[in-house]
């Protein structure tokens, strides 16, 4: 039974490899797998994932007719595992993806710890390993070959923010950082810092929490009492709406108040009502922005992948639940969309191949702009800032994405 | 400056350790009747929070009226966990309670996410602020305040006034002398195992008016770490132990910030964590039974 | 049972790592699966060998594998490029069983003086206090961690650094096993294991017949605790070629630990491996086959198992061996 | 040169006294019993000449050496063995094995490795004719088989005094008469002196020691040879009642 197994095992090798040779024998699918984190702490951005993956597959195959490789267009076909946000199960399910499964190409599991453990594994099999959720640079210094980074990396996430806010209002100085405490938010804080100081900011706090944290009264009394024009700061998405309901409480008022991740969803406004009005975040991408086939087409850049509205429509289909798709969904969706671009140009589906496609490819689609450098780390995404006005999320920048302009100073906690 | 500061993370202490307190006591209770670690405390608490997010969004009501009815979903649980596994894990080894009280956590964790998404979720339950110069209050904080004092109160009634209350004592003092003198211990245990999570999953509501933004169905494990501290504070197996050990830990978390925020090259957050640490430490050294009772 | 004979029991642990071992040479496909359920034998019998023979429940457990963690990370990206080679992974190896071996002293010093849930609670205080101290003081880059990938690539090469993550990593992991379970049976069928065995069973009793129960179990603490540290270098560091506080100390690990453990039979020496198998592979096929809902149907399994079997798969199936000629083979 | 000495020691619970200056000695291979009520505070004497408790005043000396601050374990090496009033068995280890345990760690433990304890354990087992039990789990025996199994685990840790607590508790005369002579035997072969503690068992008192001490209330209230002590009229009053007046005093 083994010997057989072992047989068919080398038989279909031979197979495969006689496949990407011959075009003519190309497989009847092409399989996206992804070990991605449906329970454990990255529960939340994980079910995103799959439900932008399985909205953009579904469009891929419908819409844009499947994959054209060697002259035939080949449909996507998705095989998902839960590894409960722990890095164990990653390594294990990575290469049950890739050796039983026979997947073509791996999406990396949400966050940068997870897509780090499963790294290796990808790197031994020598399989494109989609990152479309971890977002530290540090990734991206380590020389693994087969990375691609969709989402941004870390230390941009605030730099826009602040060209924003010098510009609007250059004697607003005084500049306050409160992030949490791990790998992601504060590779950003370290990136906003050197951007401030080269700004001229004068930065009159900066302090980190620990990321489960409950109560940030202490620290933003710390805070108040360094009386800032600008607030930056958060991690993730419970601290968010803290941070915020928290300045609130303590009557923190500042100028500009922009946080990480949390501000950007509809829960955050959901959970605060009036006292997010005013409050701004970075953001990949927002349910709003302005990418759109005919801009893209007038500044000559390529255009892939469904518009806004179809997306959200898709995603709704995928999920099976009326919830509105966030960045999470969307990055993942970019990366589908990149591997689809990079396999039709490579006219294969060899991860080297595709690989060496993906490094001068570059392409807008309603996530916005997507290109990355020699490392794999992405540098064509331009981060959005977002704000809640009146109960609604508009982009105020970058000014080419904007559909409403800034509100400054930010009004007082409803 | 700084003493205005202390002065004001101090009163904040102070606010947030009656709700912490609060949130102990049914860790307390069980472990004092049953010798049950209820290592999925933290999870009963979030089943309390959803309970104020639903009874605020969905029925309109401020989340004083989820008061109850999360108490009665807690006895409710209790009542099923107990009857279902705990009481055939009594007599086993201490790792069985262990891991079947992991596991309820789990259970709940993962049956709150089917039911909700894993998303955060949260309400707006504004009622305005007092300023008072060193620090700001919220009316909600205050509630919240006052619900778990008023709690605390209740409890200590029922146990010293009520004939039920006082059966309950005994079991706590002598199992085998409240036996002979006619008291169902296998009742009094499924009643405490139950009235211990009736009260945890309330104080998640009363959690949710003091910070009613951030729930999520994996929002528990810091509140049962937490709990773990405060409960030795308060010498584990008295319910009034672990209000009292709540204030102590709400004292040293706050104020030991404005310490630690003196020191550079310090991240005073992390530090005020690894200091409460530090303390359940010496507490258990010098006196595992907590603060209050002289040895 | 004298002599030789009396180390008989470890026949059948040894002979199921051979097993896995082998499994996992023939099924390349298959190796991090192997690898995975090697990870959780090996950390059930590291755990075992404290928690089971004395009864006492170390709920900070896996703070030993966190710094043994470090230790590893920390020879690798301190001294990639002082060009000692292979020699660096030694020195890692050696400075997580150092650092596991101190901390559980200081743990040791501290918790071993309590006993029960008051023994838990400490030990879990001191994991995320020592997490805490290391993110609040900024200990090895606080909580932006260590990423040493590409000092472990520049150090042994490209191809080294791949085999070592991917295979070599979990061969050592293998090799742990094995001394762990080495261990357990001398320790088990040596004075200390009576000690032990008696400590558990009444403390008291225990210290009257002239037994240093202290002594002895702060030999099995720092034994265990050492192994663990091997794990942490092993498993975490070399494999995944990174550490973050948040990770390292989680303390799902520990409960992990005591889950495998207590399938499988505490105190008993088959019990940790049967455990990690039972586990390991119905985690990994309900992650497969149930995406999203494993943990919703792993819990009440749980529950059902530890009502129904309390002392363990091995624990039950000693029982209805005794008598048997198989006895001898089982413990 | 005495065995043991017991000076002046006191122990105090709270606000009970619960041994009030007691002062005792006993010699190389001398039969002592230790009689008085309940709660006269025997068992804690036990416990403070062991080291399972520490005196709060006064000083212990075991062979001329203070142990008053040794714990249990050291003084076990010295050569106390100890059986309990409600017996203590390693319940899920076999009978061999737990006298073994005593052999290990006892006396002569350093030099006594595991197959030695158990050849050992097995001696001892047929001194004390449990040899058909040696490989039931020491859990599963009778009460008196209890008892018997733990005077032959104290014996193998080869103690030059042996404290035994309430040994012959809920046996019939029969019994008694045959744990005597057991006694009395062992105490010969193995040359080594007993404290035993009697509640009310006079029978066994009369048969058994040389020299008796009664406490009452903590406090030593008699020691003298067995034939004297027994009919001290102090010593009958406290077995028999005590006459009113006297009552509050």
């Amino acid at each position: 039974m083994k010997k057989t197994m072992f047989l068919a095992l080398i038989l279909s090798a031979v197979f495969f490899c006689a496949a990407t040779v011959l075009a003519a024998e190309l497989p009847n699918k092409i399989v996206i797998g992804n070990p991605e984190a449906l329970s454990g702490s990255q529960a939340k951005a994980g079910e995103q994932a799959v439900g932008g993956i399985k909205a953009t597959i579904k469009w891929v195959n419908t819409v844009h007719g499947g994959v054209k490789v060697g002259g035939k267009k080949i449909p996507l076909d998705y095989k998902f595992y839960d590894c409960e946000s722990k890095r164990e199960a990653v390594t294990s399910l990575l290469e049950r993806l890739i050796t039983v499964d026979k997947v073509n190409f791996i999406m990396a599991p949400y966050s940068s710890s997870l897509t780090l453990a499963g790294a290796p594994v990808a790197e031994k099999y020598g399989i494109l390993y989609m990152d479309h959720g971890g977002a530290s640079d540090k990734i991206f210094t380590q020389g693994f070959r087969y990375i691609v980074q969709t989402i941004g990396p870390g230390t941009r996430y605030h730099t826009g923010t602040l060209d924003m806010l010098k510009k609007k209002d250059p004697a607003a100085k005084r500049l306050a950082l409160a992030y949490k405490d791990d790998e992601f938010a504060r590779s950003v804080m370290e990136g906003t810092e050197a951007h401030a100081k080269k700004l001229g900011y004068e930065i009159v706090f900066k302090r980190t929490y620990p990321p489960t944290v409950n109560d940030l009264t202490p620290l933003l009394s710390d805070m108040k009492a360094s009386r800032p024009d600008i607030v930056l700061g958060g991690g993730h998405l419970a601290d968010g709406q803290l941070l915020t309901q928290q300045m609130a409480d303590l009557g923190i008022q500042t100028k500009a108040l922009s946080i990480l991740a949390a501000v950007t969803l509809p829960a955050f406004q959901n959970a605060l009502k009036g006292k997010a009005d005013g409050v701004m975040g970075p953001s990949h991408w927002e349910y709003g922005v302005t990418f759109s086939k005919e801009k893209a087409l007038k500044a000559k850049q390529t255009w892939v992948g469904p518009s806004q509205d179809e997306f959200v429509k898709l995603f709704k289909e995928a999920i099976g639940m009326d919830l509105r798709p966030e960045y999470h969904a969307a990055e993942a969706a970019a990366a589908v969309l990149s591997l689809v671009l990079a396999v039709e140009k490579a006219n294969s589906l060899d991860s080297d191949k595709v690989r060496a496609a993906m490094g001068d490819l570059k392409f807008t689609s309603f996530y916005g702009g997507w290109a990355i450098d020699k490392t794999g780390m992405q540098v064509g995404h331009d981060m959005i800032d977002a704000q809640w006005q009146n109960g609604k999320l508009v982009i105020v920048w970058p000014e080419a994405a904007a559909t409403s302009a800034l509100q400054y100073p930010k009004p007082a906690f409803k | 400056m700084i003493l205005e500061q202390l002065a004001g993370n101090l009163f904040q202490g102070v606010v947030l350790g009656t709700v912490y307190g609060m949130a102990t006591m049914g860790l307390s209770l069980i472990f004092g009747v049953l010798k049950v670690v209820n290592v999925g405390h933290g999870a009963f608490i979030m089943v309390g929070a959803f309970t104020s997010f639903a009874v605020f969004e969905y029925l309109g009501l401020s989340p004083v009226f989820a008061i109850p009815v999360a108490f009665g979903i807690g006895m409710a649980l209790g009542m099923i966990f107990y009857y279902s596994s705990i009481r055939r894990l009594l007599k086993g080894p201490e790792l069985a309670s262990l891991l079947a009280t992991f596991s309820f956590g789990v259970i709940l964790e993962e049956g709150v996410k089917f039911l909700f998404t894993s998303d955060f979720r949260g309400f707006n339950w504004d009622l305005g602020k007092i300023d008072m110069g060193f620090t700001v209050l919220p009316y909600a904080k205050v509630a919240a305040c006052l619900g778990s004092v008023i709690i605390a109160v209740l409890l200590y009634l029922w146990f010293n006034k009520t004939r039920a209350g006082m059966a309950m004592r005994s079991v706590v003092e002598d199992g085998v002398g409240a036996r002979v003198c006619g008291v169902n211990v296998d009742w009094e245990y499924a009643l405490s195992f139950s009235l211990g999570i009736g009260l945890t999953v309330a104080s998640g509501v009363l959690l949710t008016m003091f910070v009613s933004v951030g729930i999520n169905p994996y929002m528990g494990g810091e509140y049962t770490l937490k709990a773990f501290v405060v409960a030795v504070l308060g010498g584990l197996a008295s319910p009034y132990g672990a209000f009292f050990g709540g204030l102590v830990f709400g004292l040293l978390e706050n104020g030991s910030y404005t310490l630690f925020a003196q020191i550079p090259g310090l991240e005073p957050f992390a530090m005020t964590r690894f200091f409460s640490f530090l303390i359940l430490l010496l507490i258990l050294l010098l006196r595992p039974t907590g603060l209050l009772k002289a040895k | 049972m004298k002599g030789a004979s009396r180390y008989l029991p470890s026949i059948p642990v040894l002979l199921a790592y051979a097993a896995l071992f082998v499994f996992g040479l023939l099924n390349p496909g298959r190796w991090q699966l192997v690898a995975q359920l090697a990870f959780y034998c090996a950390l059930g019998q590291a755990f075992n060998l404290f928690m089971g023979m004395t009864g006492y429940v170390d709920f900070g457990y896996v703070a030993f594998l966190g710094i043994g963690t470090y230790g590893m990370a920390i020879s690798i990206s301190e001294l990639a490029d002082k060009g000692l080679g292979l020699g660096v992974i030694v020195i890692g190896l050696i400075l997580s069983v150092v650092f596991a071996v101190l901390l559980s002293l200081a743990v040791g010093a501290v918790a071993l003086r309590l006993r029960g849930a008051y023994f838990a609670i400490a030990t879990i205080g001191v994991n995320e206090g020592f997490r805490y101290l290391i993110e609040g003081a900024r200990i090895w880059n606080g909580s932006e961690g260590i990423i040493f990938s590409r000092q472990l690539r520049e150090m042994v090469g490209r191809e080294a650094a791949m085999s070592l993550s991917t295979f070599w990593a979990d061969v050592m992991v293998f090799g742990v096993a094995v001394i762990a379970t080495v261990l357990t049976i001398v320790y088990m069928r040596g004075k200390i294991g009576y000690a032990l065995a008696a400590l558990r069973m009444d403390e008291d009793a225990a210290k009257v017949m002239g037994i240093n129960v202290t002594r002895f179990k702060i030999i099995a603490f720092i034994t265990s605790a050492a192994l663990a540290g091997l794990l942490g270098a092993t498993a975490w560091a070399l494999k995944l070629t990174y550490v973050f506080p948040a990770d390292v100390f989680g303390i799902h690990y520990t409960v992990e630990a005591i889950i495998i453990v207590l399938l499988g039979g505490a105190g008993t020496l088959l019990g940790p491996i049967v455990g990690g198998l039972i586990y390991g592979v119905s985690k990994y096929y309900l992650a497969v086959y149930l995406p999203g809902f494993q943990l919703l149907v792993f819990a009440p399994v749980i529950i059902v198992v530890i009502v129904l079997f309390p002392e363990g798969t091995v624990g039950m199936i000693k029982r209805k061996l005794i008598g048997t000629a198989l006895e001898k083979y089982i413990l | 040169m005495s065995l043991l000495r017991v000076e002046n020691v006191t122990k105090r619970f709270g606000g009970l006294v619960a041994v009030d200056n007691v002062t005792m000695e006993i010699a190389h291979g001398e039969m002592m019993a230790i009689v008085g009520p309940n709660g006269a505070g025997k068992t804690t004497l036990f416990n403070l000449i062991n080291g399972v408790f520490f005196a709060d005043e006064g000083k212990i000396w075991f062979e001329d050496v203070d142990v008053t601050h040794y714990p249990a374990y050291k003084r076990a090496h010295m050569g106390i063995g100890r059986t309990f009033q409600i017996s203590r068995p390693f319940a899920s280890a076999t009978v061999q094995e737990n006298i073994a345990i005593g052999a290990m760690f006892g006396a002569a433990g350093s030099e006594t490795n595991v197959d030695q304890a158990m050849e050992m354990a097995d001696h001892y087992i047929g001194l004390i004719g449990l040899s058909s039990h040696r490989d039931k789990l020491a859990g599963g025996l009778t009460p008196i088989e209890k008892k018997m199994m733990e005077i032959a685990r104290a014996l193998a840790m080869k103690p030059r005094l042996l404290l035994m607590d309430e040994a012959m508790a809920g046996m019939n005369p029969k019994d008694i008469d045959k744990m005597v002579d057991f006694i009395k035997r062992i105490r010969s072969e193995e040359g080594i002196a007993i404290v035993a503690l009697v509640e009310h068992i006079m029978r066994a008192v009369a048969g058994l020691a040389e020299r008796v001490l009664v406490m009452h209330q903590g406090a030593k209230l008699v020691d003298e040879p067995t034939k004297i002590a027994l009919s001290d009229p102090r010593v009958i009053e406290v077995y028999l009642g005590v006459p009113p007046g006297e009552a509050d005093a």
